[in-house]
């Protein structure tokens, strides 16, 4: 038998996750193909079902680096830690998605397959370190997200939100696209090994090009992640977009932007002259910036959009440390983002939970009396706010302490005063939002909570996170790092 | 001892009891208050037992429970008691149980208990965590519910009032973060593992020399406890959380007995044996914190309207005492520091307990609008004379010895100028005990003679008041009278960590830093030994 | 390399659109000459640096491969952003980049 | 710098290019704006024929000229937008000078380095639909599988904003 | 000439790239007159009547010394062949009007467009064996080109249309767009399937590679596209596609009078009107010849005359088979205008996307099955698989048609409710709002 192209390897184990969550994604239109009439239970059930065998498959591959198509594919730590953190935020925001929906007559059933690849393209991003991968990977992240943000068709709100985040994130994607472009330009590689070869090339020096491609590619993931100058979208995004799926943009899709920005600034030890100053005032700005803007707000998605900039910072500032530092950072950066991811999750599971049916933005004021309504709920926000903030025996202290830790060690004890100053001037905002939910009402707006069953589970798994991944501590850390 | 895990189900039975109530919406009327009364009963026996333990005097820990947590960090779950311990953990599972029978929360009541017996296990969890960032996590974690207590059962401006109380704290405690991750970095450097593990560090110290040739980081991480510690005592700069919190904390009670002894008890705890050449260099820096907090709590308390503020600038000044006692960094003074830290939880509960029993009968606050109230109470103003005065520090009562101690401590230090004190402050400190007179005469002189006013028409205590001020008034008398039950099982382990002060040119790692310009002052300053007091 | 400089000149007057415009459909348009930028950038690189003597094949493939691919996704960007375009249009009359401010920001 | 004939068609390619660059930004009509896009991408076409880019060069024509700018000018009459008057405010002038320090900084710090190298000959016949399929479907398999569901995405998403309400 | 050798070869290839452009144009210029003349004789006939057949009827005058003596009294006969040319004169020179307030550049830039992609659509369309009988360049990527090129006609109707200022205008270049847009993309992939049959984007490879014996067996047939199954049914999509794509009926939407007035280009007149329709005509005789070379063998005579002798060098043969080819063409377009009925939108619609769009895509998978099966396990188990994989094909297509005959919208009976029935049932279920 002959072959008629020279196929790279195929490592189907390594590319299961991906194949399952694309077949997810298909399987959802042919069933509206075969029923245009179907509701979305069917698509539901699946979409769930394919995220957990996606999620069980990932498991699978902790314990071991691989890749696959030449290097297309590359799963490395903390990639698979934000794989599954990508996984479990799909399932879990599916899991919250129908009563909301249902609630705001926007139950389109194309809801769940533009999230299966929303999901998709960010495990692409995780998993590779070639640039037109990662752009790729970006894109079908984006795209999907466009679509989503405009879900809420009736919504002036939610229209207006999908047309910001799509002009800035296309914006944007110029500008990484320039990056790589000089990128390859100064190195003839697409690959991130090109920035480690930078000055390295023959004939001609390059710096320029490579500083220049650095600039640019933060420009592009910086938008992605929220870092500041290039954050304008963020607040109004998630004010806007129907609160389902700002639940999935703020977690399972700032995963990817995450892990790709930890991939970039770890190939690039060779320029930290130009990407330690670059990181720190941008991080240094992400959190100011951040924690100032969010400080006057009074709507409670803006809050939590403010504060993932501010997270974004403690990130970024913890990756450059490491950059002067050179020690390994992999798991600390994956465990941060657990933390983040599933004490956000959290959040807006209760936000989901109790937004109205008119799709407008949630104030403070109609959290307020949620102590008294549903007391449950409300002890769960103390736990995700908390983890937040970074009190108690919960993911978002032991991230906060990790990176804290690792600042010192890596000599840069400065950045570790600053994250946790930052972080203490978080704790203002945040508490409003414990304000809001234990005052008592007096003239609150009256919430109607159409709590399922499933709502209970996604509040489980994100309790579970937050907490198991504390006192489990120990196992986790094995399980990941074990070689 | 035996494997069972006292400890651990001291922490984490009330927690969970409490979290269980909390999640409950709906209970019989009550219901949640006997739960809890139960829950805090069973606590006491248990605080109690192990106290027991300790009253032969032991310098160590005991009933130590490890399991690994984050093993590549070195942190791991880490409880161990020591008779200081076992004695603030009586304490709080006192006050605690004082605290849900006094309460009578008009809504939701099965939450407010749930966060009352949270706070307790947080608090034992404080108390006896051996490892850092376990305290660290108890430490913050006792912040919410305080907070939330606030926010949903206080009085006045609470949302203000609760933002300000965590955001001070939190923000307090992150450089403590900074601190441990100091103190681990550096454990990394000698030994080659990090740990957060304190009897560790405290063998590292002792043997190992963790801090030789990094003074600067040694006084940032000593600093990063210290701020931390003060602000929840607190001391002057930081107190403006606790007069706002005292007011309208619905569990003044359990806020003055021993939430702000944790910042003092930290200090024993960790300040001391961790940063032995920090301490000595700084002490007299909080030592001249102390006398201003002394003599600054003293002035403001006379001069408030309502007896809510004036307790809370006398507990200012009080903690000045323990400060200054315990930064003399000799026997006496330690002692003074460790009994009065005890005896402040109870003479201030006291108070504050026989204030929520008047603020049932009338929801006047000010001062202006008592009066007069000798006529119609007069068991409730025998209490409270008794309550007061253990709180001037007349002899016979607890305050008197701890005061007393603290200051004879002071003196010494002061007179031999050990580690740079002087006896200035001595002075300035026991004119501030003269101040307490003043004002507590003063606010007893408006609340109960004076201008009659309506408040004179009141029904004197019931049964159940009663006995609960009157257990208060015992401990009071009992703690003034026979002093030494305390002191004598506390005594081995003050003179543990009063070691390292008194030997200052022994050959411990921590003392000889070599070629640091600090030790070089040390040396100078500390020139002879202080020699132990002995007590009366 | 005056490829190049066209190409940066392309570039910095998508991004002077995409300032000053208040159209989206006119702003989006100059998204996609900064992405024609881009384009142009990378094929003069791979002609002028990676298609000549010295370097591997492998080298070479990528910018034209990359402009197909950044091809690809502008198609479906553009699909998807004239979509959101005309739904924002068929809520709102007019729509004024400037005057999007429902959401306050 | 020696006037090559390369340089010479270089220009007359490049120039209009530029122009029609500039004609996107400053017509007031969105339509005309259009066009001149057009007129870009048709010349940045011939451009990549220079570059010997051949493939390239004809999909650009098929997909940006022919249905990327096909599908604009078509939802800009399908929506027959006002003329929104561009007002002269204090955007304009700041976009403007922050589009020119913008191309100061890109030009001064990549030209230099580039400089105004003469072409080699070209060893790698890159620009030929043959190498570019064989590395489509070799070692680019796998972007390539993920743009196809991109593309569906975009067709699923483009249907979805596109379809009008069903009450 | 000497100063033409002495220029830099590049200005010579400039120069000649322009000679060929211009050698190009003109054979494609030069039919109109009298393909205009042939549709309409043409169409005349089918529809039994006369069609003009007077115009260039001359008679010369018997007794004026200007006229040559051999031709005085002579009658000539044209059979109307000069029409067009009169209609031409005419309308280049009649008064040019422009309605107001039209976007004057667009207005006239659409024609402009449209007779651009008319001239070059034809570019690469090899007229014989040998490189110089392609009017440009024979490129490699010969087959994109004229995809591009086509793509780029919608934009003459959009402009005309949006320029107009006037509502059927407007309609009808939307309309136009549409269309187009529609279209392209089932032609594409008609054409994709063809260009992976034959491996090559180049024209005059797609053409050599339909000269050899028909399914390898025939020796004297050649095997063209069209006589094989994959090459058929893209023929079918292409044709029909290629109809659509120059708006000729049943697909002139765009221009449907009774609708729209005259479409796009309602407001036209004059010179511009003639260069539309100018470009109408050149595009259907050039996409013609696309279709002859793609799936007809282009310039290959219909036998395989090489068995008998060969005709590798003579490519005159080539040219006037290629224009014949043509010629067929739009002799079918003729037809199928005098056939079918105008299309409604939304069959239109539906033709092209859920008929021609799917069957050119499964053509396509289908065609790559076949390649894949020939290459790896031969020829005849090629021929199983691919004719199976049809089978297949055409069964579910009877089976959906049939499920949709069977869904299919009917009257239905109303019931009707009494007054008083006893059995009515209020299915108004209150929305539930859970409280906890």
């Amino acid at each position: 038998m002959k072959t008629l192209f020279a196929l790279p390897d195929f490592n189907w184990g390594v590319l299961l996750p991906f194949l399952i969550l694309a077949f997810t994604g298909i399987f959802g239109l042919l069933v509206l193909l075969v029923n245009p009439k179907a509701n979305s239970k069917v698509i539901r059930t699946v979409t769930i079902s394919g995220g957990l065998v996606a999620l069980v498959s990932q498991f699978a591959l902790f314990g071991g680096e691989y890749r696959s198509m030449g290097d297309m594919v590359m799963k490395t730590n903390p990639g698979m830690i934000g794989e599954v953190l990508i996984l479990i935020s799909l399932v879990v925001v599916v899991l919250i998605s129908k009563p909301y929906l249902e609630r705001t007559a926007s139950d389109s059933p194309e809801f769940y397959p533009l999230l299966c690849w929303a999901a998709l393209g960010g495990m692409i991003m995780c998993s590779s370190d070639n640039l037109l991968c990662i752009f790729v990977g970006l894109e079908l992240l984006s795209i999907s997200l466009y679509v989503l943000a405009g879900l809420n068709k009736r919504s002036k709100f939610s229209q207006e939100a999908a047309l910001k985040y799509f002009l800035l994130g296309a914006f944007a994607t110029g500008f990484f696209l320039y990056g790589i472009a000089f990128l390859y330009g100064a190195s003839g590689n697409l690959s991130l090994d090109g920035f480690s070869t930078a000055p390295l090339h023959s004939g001609t020096d390059n710096r320029p090009l490579f500083y220049l491609s650095f600039a640019l590619i933060m420009v592009g993931i910086g938008f992605k992640c929220g870092l500041v100058p290039f954050h304008q979208w963020i607040p109004d995004v998630y004010s806007g977009a129907p609160t389902n799926v700002v639940a999935f943009m703020a977690t399972g899709a700032k995963v990817g932007p995450f892990i790709a920005l930890y991939n970039i600034i770890m190939a690039v030890p060779t320029m930290s002259a130009i990407a330690v100053p670059i990181c720190v005032a941008l991080s240094i700005l992400s959190m100011v910036v951040g924690n100032v803007m969010a400080f006057s707000q009074r709507d409670v998605k803006k809050i939590l959009a403010y504060s993932s900039m501010v997270n974004a910072g403690y990130m970024l500032i913890y990756l450059a440390g490491l950059m002067k530092g050179h020690m390994a950072g992999a798991f600390p950066f994956g465990y941060f983002l657990l933390g983040y991811v599933f004490a956000t999750l959290g959040v807006f599971v209760i936000l989901a939970q109790i937004s109205g049916r008119d799709a407008s933005p949630i104030t403070l004021q109609s959290l307020r009396g949620l102590s008294q309504r549903s007391p449950g709920l409300a002890a769960l926000l103390v736990i995700f706010v908390l983890s937040q903030i970074g009190i108690g025996p919960v993911a978002g202290f032991v991230a906060k302490l990790i990176f804290v830790n690792g600042l010192i060690e890596a000599n840069q004890s400065w950045m570790a005063i600053v994250l946790l100053a930052n972080s203490a001037f978080a704790a203002f905002y945040y508490l409003k939002i414990l304000k809001a939910a234990y005052s008592s009402e007096e003239e609150g707006a009256a919430i109607q909570f159409e709590n399922g069953i499933e709502s209970k589970i996604a509040l489980a798994v994100c309790t579970v996170g937050v907490v198991g991944s504390v006192i489990f501590y120990s196992p986790i850390y094995h399980f990941i790092t074990a070689r | 001892m035996s494997s069972v895990p006292y400890l651990s189900i001291l922490i984490w039975l009330p927690i969970l009891a409490g979290l269980g109530l909390a999640f409950i919406p709906k209970l019989g009327a009550g219901i949640p208050k006997g739960l809890a009364s139960l829950v805090a009963l069973a606590t006491l026996i248990v605080t109690g037992t192990i106290t027991a333990l300790f009253l032969t005097g032991d310098a160590g820990f005991s009933l130590q429970q490890q399991l690994n947590w984050i093993p590549n960090m070195g942190i791991s779950y880490f409880v161990g008691v020591d008779s200081m311990a076992a004695w603030m953990m009586l304490l709080t599972a006192f006050l605690a149980l004082i605290a849900v029978l006094i309460s009578k929360p008009k809504e939701r009541d099965a939450q407010f208990f749930g966060l009352l017996l949270c706070l307790e296990g947080t608090l034992f969890g404080i108390f006896s965590s051996l490892d850092l960032v376990l305290f660290y996590v108890f430490f913050e974690l006792s912040l919410v519910p305080v907070a939330l207590m606030i926010l949903g059962w206080g009085s006045g401006d609470k949302g203000k009032v609760a933002l300000r109380y965590v955001a001070t704290l939190f923000a307090g405690s992150l450089l403590m973060l900074v601190g441990m991750a100091i103190l681990a970095s550096r454990a990394n450097v000698v030994d080659g593992l990090p740990t957060f593990n304190a009897l560790k560090l405290q063998e590292l110290v002792d043997t190992k020399g963790l801090w030789a040739n990094s003074w600067p980081l040694q006084a940032l991480a000593f600093w990063g406890f210290m701020v931390a510690f003060l602000v929840k005592s607190p001391v002057v700069p930081m107190h403006r959380w606790l007069n706002d919190t005292y007011e309208d904390a619905p569990i003044g009670a359990v806020v003055a007995g021993v939430v702000l002894k944790v910042g003092t008890f930290g200090m024993f705890r960790f300040c001391l044996p961790l940063f032995p050449d920090a301490c000595r260099v700084y002490a007299p820096v909080v030592v001249a914190l102390g006398v201003v907090g002394i003599l600054y709590g003293g002035i403001l308390a006379i001069i408030q309207k309502t007896p809510g503020r004036v307790m809370g600038f006398s507990t200012i000044s009080h903690v000045g005492f323990i400060l200054v006692g315990l930064f003399s960094l000799n026997h006496a003074g330690m002692m003074g520091a460790a009994f009065q830290q005890f005896n402040h939880g109870i003479a201030a509960a006291a108070v504050f307990v026989l204030l929520s029993f008047l603020a049932e009968r009338t929801p006047a606050k000010n001062l202006s609008e008592l009066g007069g109230l000798k006529k119609s109470m007069p068991i409730f103003s025998t209490l409270f004379l008794i309550a007061m005065l253990t709180n001037l520090g007349l002899p016979f009562t607890g305050g008197f010895i701890g005061e007393f101690l603290s200051l004879v401590g002071a003196y010494m230090a002061g007179f031999t100028g050990a580690n740079g004190l002087s006896v200035i402050w001595v002075y300035l400190a026991a004119f501030g005990a003269i101040l307490s007179a003043g004002y507590m005469l003063y606010l007893y002189q408006r609340m109960f003679y004076g201008k009659k006013q309506e408040t004179a028409e009141f029904k004197d205590l019931t049964l159940h008041e009663t006995l609960i001020g009157g257990t208060f008034a015992i401990l009071i008398l009992v703690l003034g009278i026979l002093p030494m039950t305390l002191l004598h099982s506390m005594e081995p382990k003050i003179d543990a960590l009063g070691r390292p002060f008194q030997m200052t040119h022994s050959a411990s790692g921590s003392a000889a830093p070599a070629g640091s310009g600090a030790t070089a002052r040390l040396v100078s300053n500390s020139s002879a030994p202080v020699g132990e007091v002995k007590l009366p | 390399m005056a490829y190049i400089g066209l190409s940066l000149f392309m570039f910095s007057t998508g991004v002077v659109g995409v300032v000053i415009r208040r159209n989206p459909i006119v702003i989006f348009m100059c998204i996609e000459l900064m992405l024609n930028a881009v384009n142009l950038a990378f094929l003069s690189f791979a002609r002028y640096r990676y298609a000549t003597e010295g370097h591997s094949l492998n080298q070479a493939i990528g910018g034209p491969m990359m402009v197909i691919f950044v091809m690809a996704v502008a198609a479906a960007e553009v699909a998807v952003g004239l979509g959101i375009i005309m739904a924002i249009y068929r809520l709102k009359e007019e729509v004024d980049v400037d005057e999007l401010n429902l959401l306050g920001g | 710098m020696k006037l090559t004939p390369e340089l010479i068609i270089f220009a007359m390619l490049a120039g209009p290019a530029a122009l029609a660059a500039v004609g996107v930004v400053a017509f007031g009509s969105a339509i005309r704006s259009a066009l001149c896009l057009v007129f870009n991408f048709f010349l940045l076409a011939f451009l990549y024929f220079t570059l010997s880019m051949d493939m390239p060069g004809i999909s650009q024509i098929v997909v940006y000229s022919g249905a990327i700018m096909v599908l604009f000018v078509f939802v800009i009459m399908l929506l027959n937008p006002k003329l929104i008057e561009e007002r002269k405010d204090l955007k304009r002038p700041f976009g403007i000078a922050f589009g020119v320090v913008l191309f100061g900084i890109l030009a001064s710090q990549v030209l230099p380095v580039l400089g105004f190298e003469g072409a080699k000959p070209v060893v790698h016949q890159i620009g030929s639909p043959n190498v570019i399929g064989d590395a489509l479907f070799s070692s680019y398999v796998f972007p390539f599988e993920v743009i196809s569901i991109l593309l569906l995405v975009g067709v699923v998403g483009s249907v979805f904003l596109a379809k009008r309400r069903t009450d | 000439m000497d100063w033409l050798h002495n220029l830099s070869p590049a200005i010579q290839d400039v120069l000649s790239a322009i000679g060929r452009a211009i050698l190009a144009i003109i054979p494609i210029f030069a039919p109109v007159p009298v393909i205009i003349w042939y549709e309409r004789r043409l169409l005349s006939w089918m529809q039994d009547r006369i069609g003009p057949n007077r115009t260039g009827n001359i008679t010369f005058s018997r007794t004026s010394k200007m006229v040559p003596s051999f031709l005085r009294g002579k009658k000539f006969k044209l059979f109307g062949l000069a029409q067009s040319i009169a209609d031409g004169l005419k309308l280049f020179t009649k008064e040019d009007i422009m309605p107001d307030k039209t976007d004057r550049v667009l207005f006239i830039l659409a024609p402009l467009i449209a007779l651009f992609v008319a001239l070059t659509l034809g570019c690469t369309i090899p007229f014989g064996g040998d490189i110089r009988f392609t009017p440009v360049a024979d490129v490699n990527v010969g087959m994109l080109v004229i995809l591009a090129i086509s793509s780029l006609g919608a934009y003459s109707t959009v402009l005309a249309g949006y320029s107009s200022n006037n509502k059927y205008s407007l309609m009808g270049g939307l309309r136009a767009s549409a269309q187009l847009i529609s279209y392209e993309l089932a032609m594409g992939i008609a054409l994709a399937a063809m260009v992976m049959n034959s491996g090559s984007l180049r024209m005059t490879d797609i053409v050599k590679s339909q000269d050899a014996p028909l399914y390898g067996v025939v020796s004297f047939i050649p095997n063209w596209n069209v006589f094989t199954p994959m090459g058929f049914i893209s023929a079918i999509v292409f044709g029909v596609c290629m109809i659509a794509e120059t708006n000729r009926p049943p697909f002139d939407l765009p221009e449907a009078e009774n609708e729209l007035v005259a479409g796009y280009h309602t407001e036209y007149s004059t010179k511009r009107w003639g260069i539309f329709m100018m470009a109408e005509y050149m595009a259907m005789f050039t996409f013609s010849m696309i279709f002859a070379t793609v799936f007809l063998g282009g310039y290959h005579f219909p036998i395989r005359w090489d068995v008998l002798a060969p005709y590798e060098n003579m490519y005159l043969v080539g040219v006037v088979v290629m224009l014949t080819k043509g010629a067929v063409g739009l002799t079918v377009y003729i037809w199928v205008r005098a056939t079918f009925p105008r299309l409604r939108y939304d069959q239109l619609m539906n033709l092209g996307w859920k008929f021609l769009l799917p069957l050119a895509v499964v053509n396509l998978m289908i065609t790559a099955t076949w390649i894949f099966a020939a290459k790896v396990y031969g020829p005849m188990a090629a021929w199983m698989v691919g004719l199976v994989c049809y089978g297949v094909l055409f069964i579910v297509w009877a089976a959906i048609r049939h499920q949709a005959k069977k869904t299919q919208p009917q009257f239905q009976s109303r019931s009707v409710n009494m007054v008083n029935s006893p059995r009515r049932v209020l299915d108004v279920v209150p929305n539930k709002e859970v409280t906890p």
